[in-house]
């Protein structure tokens, strides 16, 4: 279905944590999306690797583990190598390590080339309306 | 499918050829001297082996904390294991990061010396690979408590024993169930099979070594019952390797009644299951409890007291000998020093109270709680013996292609998933979907009955979108979602 | 001693008389006006009214944190309770600062202006004569919850009523035994009976007012009979000027057994001694509980959520209407407003989860506690009726002066003093020194059994120097001090 | 009997805490003191009054109810003009009002005219060792 647009969820590097990603698809999945999930303990590569496949509109990250700053540096020129420039970038869950203000998380994670960051327990309805109105933007979906 | 590993010990010859493969996976590894670690281990004082820790404490009638720690700056961790010391700790873990969880040593060593460098922990846990065990010895000496490694794979396994650790808690179901997409359950058993022979080695000269034991842990809302059964088979290939010492972790969930119940029942089915197979020798010292896996919003600091206030006053009243309390950082991310200072604190406050009463107290519906969690462990149990034709471990494999074994969210992409777990109208854990689990209509019943109640309650279908509600209810003070 | 104040109701024209002259004491009491006043109080929503509110909260099962709080300033004291209200609190005390507790209003008045000037608070509570009614119904509009005024004196309660308070928690024990020096028993009551007649003149146009009970509240290690005692007096002399709702307040101790005991067998006794003497239709709406009077060390954070997590804990389990929980700041000061929110909502959590599994438990030990209680309250108070020819008044009056009614550590010059309390081995209050308590050889043996258990225990005789170590031993995490 | 130093006990103001006095009292009597204990509610004056006519060598105030300052001012002045400029004044309990540095009550009392400043569940030992050195250097004790 033409309109139906593509996004690849999962949790990136040596993170364990799954229970955030599959609540993610699924919501995303009910709202309307095509949905691939690589559950966790995916490398950044092969978000790489599948979003090309898929063509993709959009990749989910998940990172609860505190790790995801070492796992993520030079993600997102890797993805301009594979031309994967239009795609979106959003990352959410347990950005760093220890108490500390999420503020530093968005900074730090916007540098790295992602278009959204979201707080642990993000809302999930927020970030799928957050979704559809950047994939309309780009006129990606109407 | 043809199955290698075996219900059988290690024989010793092989075992130990095994082991000096083992401590070329890194340089540290040539740190270890079996013997000499055997000696120095069995020469520790009874206070920092954790089987006989446990069984003093069981003894003294006290309910103490058992945290989940690791920082990966040697000096940090000494400073840290300090705080925990002095805060009533008697049971030390150390958490090992997750680069090292994955034989990924050299990555840990370059993300500890950032953490050294930029003096701002970048690790998760402690490389205890990377530290070897001349600095990891520094940490068991620098207090009075015994040590148990978290998440130690081989060589983990090996630095941490022969740094005076006395507890190997590697379970092949937390693995799997946890920890792993691609791993297969046999693979996970095999690497656990080797941790236990290392411990029951040192078991059989003197030096007893405790498992503790995991099962495969419920992410989110699920009755313990399956939880239950594994670490019955976790217990039964222990002690099958040597391990003469295991401990059950029992995962609260919410609900007084059951939680109680699972606290009594697990040691009672443990001890059915270790005896009837012939090993009546090993040891259940103590029962350890676990504030999981619910928890706090991080914003809310007196729901994060109160969460663990309430789980510390049920703990004492269970008589547990250790409560695993998360610390008012849990949500935030890996607490700090004071973080568990001050948590354990309120939790220590509220078990000594509560135990130095020896309270008797009797709670209506522990019974039933007991007896159906009880006859769902059977149930699960005996197909895994059926398929195995009798050896738990090519049963347990059977069982996670067969559903029988199976859990929601779990990681492992060799699990079927088709089970859902929901809160009824008390706050107690149901099955809402079955998948292929091996139980009667008596025990369906009953969960069906359960979840209609609080459907004619509420108006309402219960559905995948409740069970998320209820996963998220409890932490925040609600006994099940809305 | 001829005692003029008799359990007689006051007859109205009298009552009318004094309550203008009452108005006089300062300018304020211009701004009430009876009939408006009453016409007011009656017009309130449920929730705003005290009894109303209790029992609806009492039939949904919910236990609610009642704490203490005031502040001078009146936008601030707003802001307070606002915040009360917001962390689920429904029965907002005001407490009145100390100098208007002793009709130093222009004293307070000078102390108010001096708070606004330098954004400090210098009074310890709310001024509420100079505050007035205009501005204290400000207050009360500004939430939706049920206010009392804490230590009113006759000008100010005249005053709280009409500003829309609903209960006139004032008590003759309360203010004798706890909060003066020289004054007399007779005084107190004199004092007292005002107030209810007050209430009561309320209660009979509509405006039901309700009498929350206080009793000779001991101070420090005590067992709770003779609090309850005296509670029975308040509530006779309550109910004989026409009050209907009365509400007790149980003081904990920290012994599980025994606090359960108390929450359970005071409005039993009450309702007893309230039907017996004719006051069938005096209600008591609920039980309130209180923290109180250890308190934790004001050093230690982690004990201060300890301790008020486990008094919730207990008084969700024991059903209270509500819990006056100490803040984290009971012992540093009058506790912030970030204190106080962070408090309750710490209890409030623990009440919310353990209420809503509706659990239903067996305590080993309350029976006892209960009966032994109930007896010792009963000897108490025949001994009360017989010195008073039936009248409970002038046999308090004529107990205190020869010790039938006693307690330790009191402040009244009038009192005799010669009773101790002291913890047993389980950490149950239990007397020491029985000085004139008119009981029996059946009880006092008990006591002694109790203490002497202790004494085999610890291998040291029981007496004065352990008596102040039990006075701080709870609050530190510690059943019994040593 | 000659060496036996005289001391005022009481809680200051219109502050009925009595506990923390009542054992403070007895304390120091156990510990060879002759204590007068005026009890709680205790009007400055009566302490003034009461050291004058007791000849007493130390004033040992309570005050846990936060209003200590306002109670106090001038009180040391009213010492002096009563000749009493050579008894010890100690003061203890509570004495601010909400949480706060105790530093502060330190300052603020010895600017009253205070000797000693305890905080709040001093140690009692500690004091009466206090009030013993304290009495020798002034040789009112040996
Ligand atoms: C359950 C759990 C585990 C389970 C995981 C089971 C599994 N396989 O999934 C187990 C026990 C295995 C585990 C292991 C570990 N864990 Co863990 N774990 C947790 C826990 C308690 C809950 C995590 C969770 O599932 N939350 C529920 C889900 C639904 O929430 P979520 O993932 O945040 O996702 C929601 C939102 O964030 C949002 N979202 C998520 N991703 C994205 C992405 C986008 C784009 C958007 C829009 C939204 C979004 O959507 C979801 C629904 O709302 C947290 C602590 C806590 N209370 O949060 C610790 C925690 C995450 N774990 C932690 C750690 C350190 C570990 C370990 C390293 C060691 C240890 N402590 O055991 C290992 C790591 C193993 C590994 N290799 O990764 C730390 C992380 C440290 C940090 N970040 O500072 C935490 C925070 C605990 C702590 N305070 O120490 N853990
Ligand atoms: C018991 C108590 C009461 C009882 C008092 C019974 C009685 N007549 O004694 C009652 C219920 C009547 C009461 C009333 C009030 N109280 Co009150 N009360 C307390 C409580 C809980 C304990 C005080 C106590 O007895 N401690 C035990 C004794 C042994 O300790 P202590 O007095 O500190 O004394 C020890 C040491 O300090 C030392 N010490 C004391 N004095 C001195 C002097 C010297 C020279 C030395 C060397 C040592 C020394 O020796 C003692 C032994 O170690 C405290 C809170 C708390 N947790 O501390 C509040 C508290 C003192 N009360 C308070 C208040 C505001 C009041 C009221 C105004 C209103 C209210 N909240 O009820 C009224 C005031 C009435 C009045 N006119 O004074 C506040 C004080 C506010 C502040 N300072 O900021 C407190 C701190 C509670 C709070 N956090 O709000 N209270």
């Amino acid at each position: 279905m033409a309109n139906k647009p593509t996004i690849i969820t999962g949790t990136v590097g040596n993170d364990a944590h799954v229970i955030g990603t599959k609540i993610l698809s699924r919501a995303f999945k009910d709202a309307g999306f095509n949905v691939v999930a690589l559950g966790c303990l995916t490398p950044p590569d092969e978000f790489i690797k599948v979003a090309q496949e898929t063509n993709a509109d959009a990749i989910l990250m998940s990172s609860l583990y505190g790790m995801a700053e070492i796992d993520l540096r030079g993600f997102k020129d890797k993805c301009r190598e594979a031309g994967l420039d239009n795609v979106l970038l959003y990352i959410g869950g347990i950005l760093g390590v220890a108490r500390h203000d999420f503020k530093e998380d968005e900074v730090k994670f916007k540098k790295l080339g992602f278009d959204r960051v979201y707080p642990p327990e993000a809302n999930l309805k927020g970030a799928i309306e957050d979704l559809k109105s950047d994939l309309k933007k780009k006129g990606r979906m109407n | 499918m043809n199955i290698k590993v075996k219900q059988q010990k290690i024989d010793e010859e092989l075992f130990l050829r095994m082991h000096h493969k083992v401590l070329e996976e890194w340089p540290t590894g040539k740190e270890v001297d079996l013997e000499e670690a055997v000696e120095y281990n069995r020469n520790l004082p009874d206070s920092k082996n954790f089987m006989k820790a446990t069984l003093k404490q069981k003894a003294e009638g006290k309910t103490t904390i058992w945290p989940r720690a690791g920082t990966p700056v040697l000096e940090e961790e000494i400073a840290l294991v300090k705080t925990l010391v002095a805060s009533g700790i008697r049971h030390v873990p150390v958490t090992i990061d997750s680069y090292t969880r994955n034989y990924q040593f050299e990555k840990a060593g370059r993300a500890l010396e950032e953490s050294i460098r930029s003096g701002k922990a970048v690790l998760n846990g402690y490389p205890i690979v990377n530290h070897g065990v001349k600095n990891t010895r520094k940490v068991i000496e620098s207090v009075d408590a015994a040590f148990s490694p978290r998440g130690a794979v081989k060589l983990a396994m090996e630095i941490a024993l022969a740094s005076g650790m006395t507890a190997a808690g590697k379970s092949a179901f937390l693995e799997f169930g946890s920890y792993e997409k691609n791993r297969t359950l046999e693979d996970c058993c095999e690497h656990t099979q080797y941790t236990n022979r290392l411990a029951g080695y040192y078991t059989e000269r003197g030096a007893v070594i405790t498992t503790d034991l995991h099962g495969f842990v419920p992410s989110g809302v699920f009755p313990l019952s399956m939880n239950i059964a594994c670490m019955v088979v976790d217990a039964l290939m222990a002690a099958e390797q040597g391990v003469r010492s295991v401990i059950p972790l029992v995962h609260y969930n919410g609900n007084m009644a059951q939680d109680l119940a699972w606290t009594r029942v697990t040691p009672k089915i443990l001890r059915k299951y270790l005896d009837r197979h012939g090993y009546v020798s090993t040891l259940i010292p103590g029962t350890f409890c676990n504030q999981i896996p619910l928890f706090p919003v991080p914003q809310s600091m007196g729901g994060c007291f109160g969460y663990l206030g309430y789980t510390a006053m049920v703990a004492a009243l269970g008589e547990a000998t250790t409560i695993y309390v998360r610390t008012i950082d849990e949500g935030a991310g890996v607490p700090t020093r004071e973080a568990h200072a001050v948590s354990y604190e309120a939790a220590n406050w509220i078990c000594n109270v509560v135990r130095k009463q020896n309270i008797q107290f009797d709670l209506a519906g522990v019974e039933e709680e007991e007896l159906i969690t009880e006859m769902e462990v059977d149930a699960i149990l005996d197909k895994v013996f059926e398929l195995g034709d009798g050896d738990c471990i090519a049963g347990s494999i059977k069982a996670v292609e067969a559903g029988v074994i199976d859990s929601p969210f779990c990681p492992n992409k060799h699990v079927k998933d088709e089970v859902l777990g929901i809160k009824d109208a008390q706050g107690a854990c149901r099955y809402l979907h079955f998948g292929n689990l091996p139980f009667n209509n008596e025990i369906k019943d009953f969960h069906r009955q359960k979840v209609a109640e609080r459907e004619r309650l509420e108006k309402r279908r219960m559905d995948y979108d409740v069970v998320i509600e209820d996963f998220w209810a409890f932490s925040k003070g609600k006994i099940i979602g809305s």
